[in-house]
């Protein structure tokens, strides 16, 4: 399983803050996102973290990892 | 030293100073130098009123990228203790947001150091804004200004 | 506002921001950003271990010279309120020698005042230091570290 | 006349913090220095001060001005 999360301007788009995605061989986060959203490609202007640390789109990943998609930071 | 401190509540910068630096491995005749900043909620942005505002972030991943960020700065400018605090939840206009204090032996460093962990604090922790202006619209904000 | 402060005996920076803050002039919610320096006595100087201080300066100069280069930088960077506080006199390892604090609207404007207040104070304020080191003998301070 | 004052250093080599010299019309700061210490010439690296204002070397006095000479700053 892959848990993907969704923050500020996106989870409320996405009227999602959290879920559950079964893992499949080779899944990147785009391939992700495109699952658990209507939309059918990743904006440039999502960020996207894998276990806590910054990824691109086209990062591959592991059963088991949290994967995060949020708008540009604005903490500070 | 290197300390993070994420409040859910409202904080007093100089009452977290204080504690910080009467901690035992916080000796005061080592640091020559102590740069600092505090960021504070304004009432006006982006030129309107602002009433209030609330902070969302991502817990797991804002403790790691605080640490990444405050230990790449100790590394690369010899400081001995850092301590960051961030703000999270409901605050006003007035109350502070966020503190970055650093300590070295000569002012340098601390200068380099405090503005450093800041800019990278604003461009890759995951804090997002959303305001509530006077008129009662609340809103995102989209990006951080450039300083 | 601009606050201008020569210690005789110990300040704490915490103690002095915090009333000046209390101020009524002081309004927080139209300071977005606060950048603060403090300079404390170190135990080692050039190589050699120091056990005290003694901070000379030249009163009436002191005060004119603080207030060009803090008005300077008031006009420069557009800052809200400035507290600059100097400690003369006999000092320990561990004491606070000097606190420059600003405030401004955006980060960008304090961080870069506060940088400079500091360094014309250090180039031209008229302080001098002698310490004595740990082997008894006391000297003056030839010149500032770069930094 | 002239108030003179010495700091730091200057103050222990010269054995004298402030005196009183009586003023001359053109009178300089250097020339303030030959009178007041044992030296030829003004060394380059003492700082001079006019009515608590930074001058050099050549800068005429005024009846009534304050004259100060220092070493570097050390300060902060």
């Amino acid at each position: 399983m892959i848990k993907v999360l969704f923050f500020a301007s996106l989870r409320e788009q996405t009227g999602q803050s959290n879920l559950s995605v079964e893992w499949q061989e080779g899944m990147t986060a785009a391939q992700l996102w495109q699952q658990t959203t209507d939309s059918s490609t990743l904006p440039d202007n999502v960020l996207v973290a894998c276990n806590q640390e910054y990824c691109d789109s086209e990062t591959v990943v592991n059963d088991g990892d949290e994967v995060a998609f949020f708008p540009p930071v604005t903490g500070g | 030293m290197i300390h993070i401190e994420i409040h859910e509540q409202g904080f007093e910068p100089y009452t977290q100073l204080t504690t910080f630096q009467q901690r035992d491995e916080f000796i005061a005749s080592q640091c020559g130098a102590s740069a600092l900043f505090i960021g504070t909620m304004r009432d006006f942005n982006e030129g309107d009123d602002v009433q209030a505002m609330r902070l969302e972030h991502y817990p797991a991943m804002t403790q790691k990228q605080l640490e990444v960020i405050t230990e790449s700065a100790v590394e690369k400018h010899g400081l001995n203790h850092v301590l960051v605090a961030h703000r999270v939840g409901d605050i006003l206009p007035g109350d502070p947001i966020v503190l970055v204090a650093v300590w070295s032996a000569h002012r340098n460093a601390s200068f380099d150091a405090c503005r450093w962990i800041m800019e990278e604090l604003k461009h890759n922790a995951p804090f997002w804004k959303r305001e509530t202006l006077d008129s009662g619209e609340s809103r995102w904000v989209e990006k951080n200004t450039a300083g």
